[in-house]
C-alpha cells in the first residue's frame, strides 16, 4: 500500500515541546514512514498541505475555518492542545486585574490579523491602548518597557521573562472565551478521502506518541534538544511540563463538534468567513 | 610599372557613387547637394577647412551614418569585408594589447587565429610597432596610437580604405615613409583610396586626384585630377609640376579661409 | 604577507574601536546587555556553540552561493535582452522591477510550495532578492558602450553576439562587477530570509535565538553572515582587479 | 500622447499576456486559488478595499520615500567619502558590506527601540536596505573618472571639492543613477519589513492578509508596492534622461 | 617692437630647470639623464620620432607625472596659477557645452562668472569658433575640439605655456594663421612657452630655440638657437635663414629615425 513512500509532516516551527507527541511517536510501527519538517517565522503550513507539498501539517483551528472559506480542503485529524495556549503577558508590577485593565494604557503588541485580537477590539475597544505588531517572541522591547504587554505562548515567553527577572501576569485568550483547538494534525480532503487508512494510521501513531510523551519526555526532548540545540535542554523539560494542562490528557486529540461550531459561530460574527462550514467537514474521527 | 598597374586594375578596389547627398545635424548643414563619382582603384585626397565636414562624408561613404537625402553606393557592395576605416581619432579598445586590437578585424571577419596573428605582426611591423605588441593602449604615446589603428585598417586587404588624418599625429620623417608605403600599397593591392589631410602637401604627394570642400554649405570648391607620376619618391616635392599642384590646391584652399 | 597585512590592519582598527567601545558602554550599563550583547559575550557563543554555528553558516553559504551564481548568470543574460534595444526595455524592464519590489517574506508561502523546504527555497529567496542589481548595472553598463568604438564593430560588420562579447561586454564590465557586489551581499541576506521560511542554517538559528532571548547568539550568527558577505565581496574584488588592472582606471592606484 | 502610448503599450502588452494566462490557470484549476488568485480577484480586492489599501500605500510611499531620500543623500556622501583613497576604502568599506548583510529582522528590537514604532522605524529600515547600491555605485563611478580629466583639473590646481564637483560626479553620474535605480526598490522593500516590524502602511495590510490567507489582498498589496516601485524607477529614469541626455551614450537613441 | 619686448620682459614667464631627469615606466627607459634649462620668456620647439618621451616630458614639467629620479624645478613655483597645458588629445568635458568646458580654467581658479565668460568668448573667437559655443563636444569634428582645448588654455594668463601639437588636427590654412597668432600671444604676454611639435617647419617658424629628442635612450640629439627675427611672418618661410634652420633640424631628426 501507500504506507511504504515516504509522507511529510509539517510544522509550523522548531523542534520544541509543543510537538512533543510527534517526536515520540513511533511511526514504523504503523508502517508509515514520516518525515518531518520543522518550520520557521511564517511557514505556511495550511497552504503546504492544501497544495500537496506536505501530506500533513500542524495547524491552528481558526486557521483551518479560514483556509476552507478560501476554497482550500483541509480537514482536522488529532488536536494536541485542547486549550488555546496563547496568551497576553504583562509586567506584574502594574498589577492588572484584568484583560479589560490591560487594555486601558500603555502598549500591547498583538500578532497581526488573528481573530482574537479583533474579538479583544470589539469587545473592549483599544481607544486607550497602542496596538503594535508582535515581536514575535524577542521580548527585548517588554523587558525594556513596563508598560508593554504582548501575545505570548503560555509555555514559552512567561518563562523566558521570568528567567530574566521579570515577573508577569498573564491572561490566557481563553478567559475571553476564544479558545481554538491548537497544535491541529491536518490533512488534506483529497487525501483522507483516498487514503483513509493512512491517516488513521497517522492518528494511531500520533495518538501513542503523545501518550508517551506525556509519561516521559525526556528521550524525545533529547531527540529535540540534538535538533534545536539553540533550545537549552532544561527548557524543554521545564516547558513539557508547564504544557500538561493545556493538552487535558484525558481527551489525547479528540475533538467535538460543539467547540468546533463555537469557533466557526464566532469567526462569521468577526467577519473573517462568509459563512460557518458545518463543524462535520472541520474535523474527522479517526 | 605596368604589372603592377595591372594587378591594380585586375583586383579593382570599389567604386563610390554620390548623388546629391545632403547631411544635416539639427539646424546644421553640413554635407548639401554633394554629387561625387569616385573611381574603383582611385586615390582620391579630400581637403577642406576644419569642421567643413570632410569626416562626416567619410562616415556617410562608410555608412556610419546616414544621408539626409541623396544616395550612397558602393560596388561592390559588401561593407563587411572591402571597408576599413581610420577614424581620426584611434579609438582601440583599452583592455585589450596592441596586438589583440591589431587583430581584431581579422577576428571580426573569422580568419583562422595563426594566420591572423602573423598578419597583424606585419602590419605592426610595417607602423614601426613590433616592439610594442604586448603593450596597452594607455602605455602608448598618442602617435603609436594612431599607427596601431592604421595597422588595424591594414591586415584586412579592403577594397575601400578610409583614411582620416591618419598621419597628423606622426613626425615628418615617419609621416613621409608612410606616405610613400601607403602609395606603395595602393599600387599593388589595387583599392580605392579615399584620404581625408590637413596638408596640402601630403594630399599632392599621395593623390591622384583631389577635392577642396568648401567652409560651409557643404559643397564642392574644386574636383582636380593631379598630373603626377604614378611612383612617387621624395624627390618628387622639389619638382616643379609638384609645385603647380600644390599651388592649385593652396589656393582653392586659401579661398575657403 | 606584508601586503595582506597592510589591508587587513587599516579594516580591522574600525572594527576594534567599536568593539571595545561597545564593551565599554554595555559594561557601564549605558547599553543594556539584553538589547545589544557586549562583544565579549558574543565571542564566547562563537567559541562555545561554534558546532552549531558553523553547521549553519556552512548551510547559508552553500544557498547564498548558489542565489548568487544563479543571480549573476541569470542577471548578465537578462541585462543582455534588455540592451538589446529600447523596445524591449519598455517592455520588460519594467518587470524587472517589479519583481524586484515583491516582499519575499509576501510570496513566501509560494516559495515554499514551489520549491519545497530547505535549500531549494533558500536558493530561490537569494536568487529574487540579489538578481535585480545585476541587471540594473548590467544593463546601464551594456547601454554606455562608447558610440565611436560601436561604429567601428558596426563597419567590419561584427554580428550581434561578436559586438556584444567583443565589445560591449568587455566595456560594461567595470559596472557588471559593481552589480556583482551589490548582489553579494543581497544574496546573503535573502539566503537567511529564505531559511527564515526554510527552516536552516543560520536563519534558522537566529530565528529560534531570538525567541530564546540569545541576543547573543542573534549578533553571533549576524556576524558570521557578514563575513560571508565579506568573503563574497572579497572574491568579487579580487576579481575585478585581476580583470581590470590592465586597463580601468579604478583599478589603478 | 503618441510617445507616452508608444512607451506604455510595450510594456502593457506582456502584463496583458501574462493576467490573461493567469486568469485562466486559476480558472481551469491548474493554480489553486487559495495560493496564487486570479487576477480578476485581486482587481476586485483594489476596487473593494481602495480605501484601506491607498490609505496604506500613502503611508508606505512616504515611509519608502523618506528611506530614499537619506539612502540617495547618505549614500553618495559615503561613496564620495570612501573615494579619497585606498587606505579610506580598506578601512571602511568592509562596514558598509557588513552593514547590508546584516538581515533586518535579526536587528528589529533595536530598531523599535531606538526609533519607536511607527514611521521612524519604517524609514530606518528602508534606509538600510537601500544605501548600499548607492555607496558601491558612487563609489565606482567616481574611481572611473578619466585619468586625462583628472590630470587636467590637477593642472589648474583645482581643489579636491572642485575636482569632485565638476568633475568626479558629472561623470560618476550614470553609474550613481544606476544605484539610485536599484535604491528605489529596495527602499520600497525595506519599507514594507519596517512595517512587519513597526506596523503600519502595506506591510501591516500584508502581515493582517496573511494570517488571514486572504491570498487576494496580499496581492493587491504587493501590486500597490511595486507600482510604488516603478513610480520610484519612472521617476529616476526621467532624472537620468534629463541630466544624460545631451552628452551620455546610454540616454541616446 | 620694442615696447612689446619690454613687456615681455617685464612679465617674465616661469623658468624651468630639468637636472638629470629620468623617467622609466617599467623596464622602459623613456627619458634618461635629461637636463635642460629653459630661460623665462623662452619660446621652445621640441621635436623627436613618435614615442621618442615628448609628452612625458611636458608632463615632467607639469608635475602630471613624477620622475623617477631627477628634479624638476619651475619658477615661479605655483603652477596653479601659471600654467596651462594642450593635450595631444582635446580632453574635454562630454557634458559641458564648448564655452562651459573654456570657462572651466577661469571658473577653478575662482575668476568672476561675468568677466569669465566674456574671456572665453574672446578665446573662443580667436580660433574661430564663436559660433560652436553651445554646442557639446561631441557635436564637434576632431579640429574643432582641439581648438576648443587650445581655447581653454589660452583664457587664462599663463606664466608657462605647454603645448603637445596643438594644431595636429587642423588644416594648414589654420594652421599658419593659429603659428602667427600665438608667436603674438607669445611677444604681448612675454609668457614662457613650449611646444611639441612633428612638423620640423612649424618648430622653425616658431620657436627661438629646439631641442630634439633621440628615438631612444631618452636624451637630447640636438639644441638649437634658432637665428631668425623676432617677428615672424608667412613671407619668413621662404627665406634662405629659415631654410637653412629647417635643414639644421631636419638632419637631426633624420638621423633618429
Ligand atoms: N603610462 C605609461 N605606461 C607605460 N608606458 C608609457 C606610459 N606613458 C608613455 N609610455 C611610453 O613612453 C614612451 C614615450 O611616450 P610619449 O607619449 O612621451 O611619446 P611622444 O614623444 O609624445 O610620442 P608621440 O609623438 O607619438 O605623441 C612611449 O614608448 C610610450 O609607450
Ligand atoms: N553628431 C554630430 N552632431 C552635431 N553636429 C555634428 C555631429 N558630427 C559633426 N557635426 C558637425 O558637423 C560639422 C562637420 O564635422 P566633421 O567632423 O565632418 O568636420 P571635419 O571636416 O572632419 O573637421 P576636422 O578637420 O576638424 O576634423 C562640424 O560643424 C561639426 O560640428
Ligand atoms: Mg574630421
Ligand atoms: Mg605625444
Amino acid at each position: 500500500s501507500k504506507s511504504s513512500s515516504k509522507i511529510r509532516l509539517a510544522l509550523n516551527w522548531k523542534p520544541d515541546p509543543e510537538f512533543g507527541g510527534f517526536y515520540a511517536a513511533d511511526f514504523a510501527k504503523h508502517g508509515l514512514d514520516v518525515e518531518l519538517l520543522p518550520g520557521g517565522s511564517g511557514t505556511p503550513t495550511v497552504q503546504m498541505i492544501g497544495a500537496g507539498s506536505a501530506e500533513f501539517g500542524i495547524i491552528q483551528a481558526d486557521e483551518l475555518l479560514l483556509a476552507r472559506a478560501r476554497g482550500n480542503d483541509v480537514v482536522a485529524l488529532y488536536a494536541a492542545f485542547q486549550n488555546c495556549p496563547t496568551a497576553i503577558m504583562a509586567h506584574a508590577s502594574r498589577k492588572l486585574e484584568t484583560i479589560a485593565d490591560l487594555l486601558k494604557s500603555g502598549t500591547l503588541a498583538l500578532e497581526s490579523g488573528l481573530p482574537f485580537a479583533r474579538m479583544l477590539k470589539k469587545k473592549y475597544g483599544f481607544d486607550s491602548v497602542k496596538i503594535v505588531p508582535s515581536p514575535g517572541g524577542d521580548l527585548t522591547t517588554f523587558l525594556n518597557d513596563e508598560n508593554f504587554a504582548q501575545q505570548c505562548f503560555l509555555t514559552a515567553e512567561p518563562l523566558q521573562a521570568k528567567r530574566k527577572g521579570v515577573e508577569v501576569k498573564v491572561f490566557p485568550v481563553s478567559d475571553i472565551g476564544y479558545n481554538p483547538y491548537t497544535t491541529v494534525l491536518a490533512v488534506s480532503g483529497e487525501l483522507l478521502r483516498k487514503n483513509p487508512e493512512l491517516a488513521k494510521n497517522m492518528v494511531t501513531a500520533v495518538r501513542e506518541g503523545w501518550r508517551a510523551y506525556l509519561d516521559n519526555p525526556a528521550s524525545a526532548n533529547q531527540k529535540m534538544h540534538g535538533l534545536n540545540p539553540s533550545m537549552e535542554l532544561a527548557s524543554f523539560a521545564e516547558i513539557a511540563e508547564a504544557q500538561k494542562p493545556l493538552l487535558e490528557t484525558s481527551l489525547l486529540g479528540k475533538m467535538t463538534t460543539e467547540r468546533w461550531s463555537t469557533l466557526a459561530a464566532q469567526l462569521l460574527e468577526l467577519g473573517d468567513i462568509p459563512k460557518a462550514p458545518p463543524a462535520a467537514e472541520c474535523f474527522r474521527e479517526l | 610599372m605596368a604589372v603592377i598597374t595591372a594587378g591594380r586594375l585586375e583586383n579593382g578596389g570599389a567604386a563610390v557613387r554620390l548623388h546629391n547627398l545632403r547631411r544635416t545635424f539639427d539646424d546644421l548643414v553640413v554635407i548639401n547637394r554633394l554629387t561625387l563619382d569616385i573611381r574603383a582603384g582611385e586615390f582620391l585626397a579630400i581637403l577642406g577647412p576644419s569642421g567643413c565636414g570632410k569626416s562626416t562624408l567619410l562616415r556617410l561613404i562608410a555608412r556610419l551614418v546616414e544621408p539626409t537625402t541623396g544616395t550612397v553606393e558602393v560596388t561592390p557592395a559588401d561593407l563587411k569585408f572591402h571597408t576599413a576605416y581610420v577614424f581620426q581619432d584611434a579609438h582601440l579598445l583599452p583592455w585589450r594589447t596592441v596586438l589583440e586590437n591589431t587583430v581584431l578585424p581579422l577576428e571580426l571577419m573569422g580568419t583562422d587565429t595563426a594566420e591572423s596573428a602573423a598578419r597583424a605582426r606585419a602590419a605592426l611591423a610595417e607602423v614601426g610597432l613590433a616592439e610594442a605588441e604586448v603593450r596597452y593602449p594607455a602605455q602608448l604615446s598618442g602617435g603609436m596610437r594612431m599607427r596601431v589603428s592604421l595597422a588595424r585598417a591594414l591586415v584586412t586587404q579592403p577594397k575601400l580604405l578610409l583614411l582620416d588624418e591618419p598621419f597628423a599625429a606622426l613626425d615628418e620623417i615617419t609621416r613621409f615613409r608612410l606616405d610613400i608605403r601607403l602609395r606603395e600599397l595602393w599600387l599593388e593591392r589595387g583599392m580605392t583610396v579615399i584620404f581625408v589631410t590637413h596638408s596640402i602637401t601630403e594630399a599632392a604627394f599621395l593623390a591622384d586626384r583631389a577635392v577642396v570642400l568648401t567652409r560651409k554649405g557643404g559643397g564642392i570648391k574644386m574636383d582636380r585630377r593631379l598630373a603626377l607620376p604614378e611612383i612617387r619618391r621624395n624627390e618628387l616635392r622639389a619638382s616643379p609640376e609638384f609645385g603647380r599642384e600644390m599651388e592649385a590646391l593652396l589656393a582653392a584652399m586659401e579661398e575657403e579661409s | 604577507m606584508r601586503k595582506i597585512l597592510g589591508r587587513v590592519v587599516p579594516a580591522a582598527i574600525p572594527l576594534v574601536v567599536f568593539m571595545v567601545g561597545m564593551e565599554w558602554l554595555v559594561r557601564v550599563g549605558w547599553i543594556k546587555a539584553f538589547l545589544v550583547p557586549p562583544p565579549s559575550a558574543v565571542f564566547n557563543t562563537l567559541l562555545r556553540d561554534w558546532r552549531e554555528l558553523f553547521t549553519a553558516l556552512a548551510k547559508t553559504s552553500a544557498g547564498a552561493l548558489a542565489g548568487f551564481a544563479l543571480s549573476a548568470t541569470g542577471g548578465i543574460a537578462i541585462g543582455v535582452f534588455l540592451s538589446s534595444s529600447r523596445a524591449i526595455q519598455r517592455a520588460f524592464y519594467p518587470y524587472a522591477v517589479f519583481f524586484q519590489t515583491v516582499p519575499i517574506i509576501a510570496v513566501a508561502p509560494l516559495l515554499v510550495i514551489w520549491f519545497g523546504y530547505g535549500m531549494r527555497t533558500v536558493v530561490a529567496s537569494a536568487f529574487i532578492v540579489s538578481i535585480f542589481p545585476v541587471i540594473a548595472n548590467t544593463l546601464s553598463g551594456l547601454l554606455s558602450t562608447d558610440p565611436a568604438l560601436r561604429d567601428l564593430f558596426r563597419l567590419y560588420g561584427a554580428s550581434n553576439s561578436a559586438t556584444l562579447w567583443k565589445l560591449r561586454f568587455p566595456a560594461a564590465l567595470p559596472q557588471i562587477l559593481t552589480g556583482l557586489r551589490i548582489a553579494g551581499g543581497l544574496a546573503v541576506i535573502g539566503a537567511i530570509v529564505g531559511e527564515f521560511i526554510g527552516g536552516q542554517g543560520l536563519g534558522s538559528v537566529v530565528d529560534v535565538a531570538r525567541t530564546q532571548q540569545r541576543t547573543d547568539k542573534v549578533f553571533a550568527a549576524v556576524l558570521l553572515a557578514s563575513a560571508l558577505g565579506l568573503a563574497l565581496f572579497g572574491f568579487i574584488n579580487l576579481l575585478s582587479r585581476v580583470l581590470l588592472r590592465r586597463w580601468h582606471a579604478s583599478e589603478q592606484d
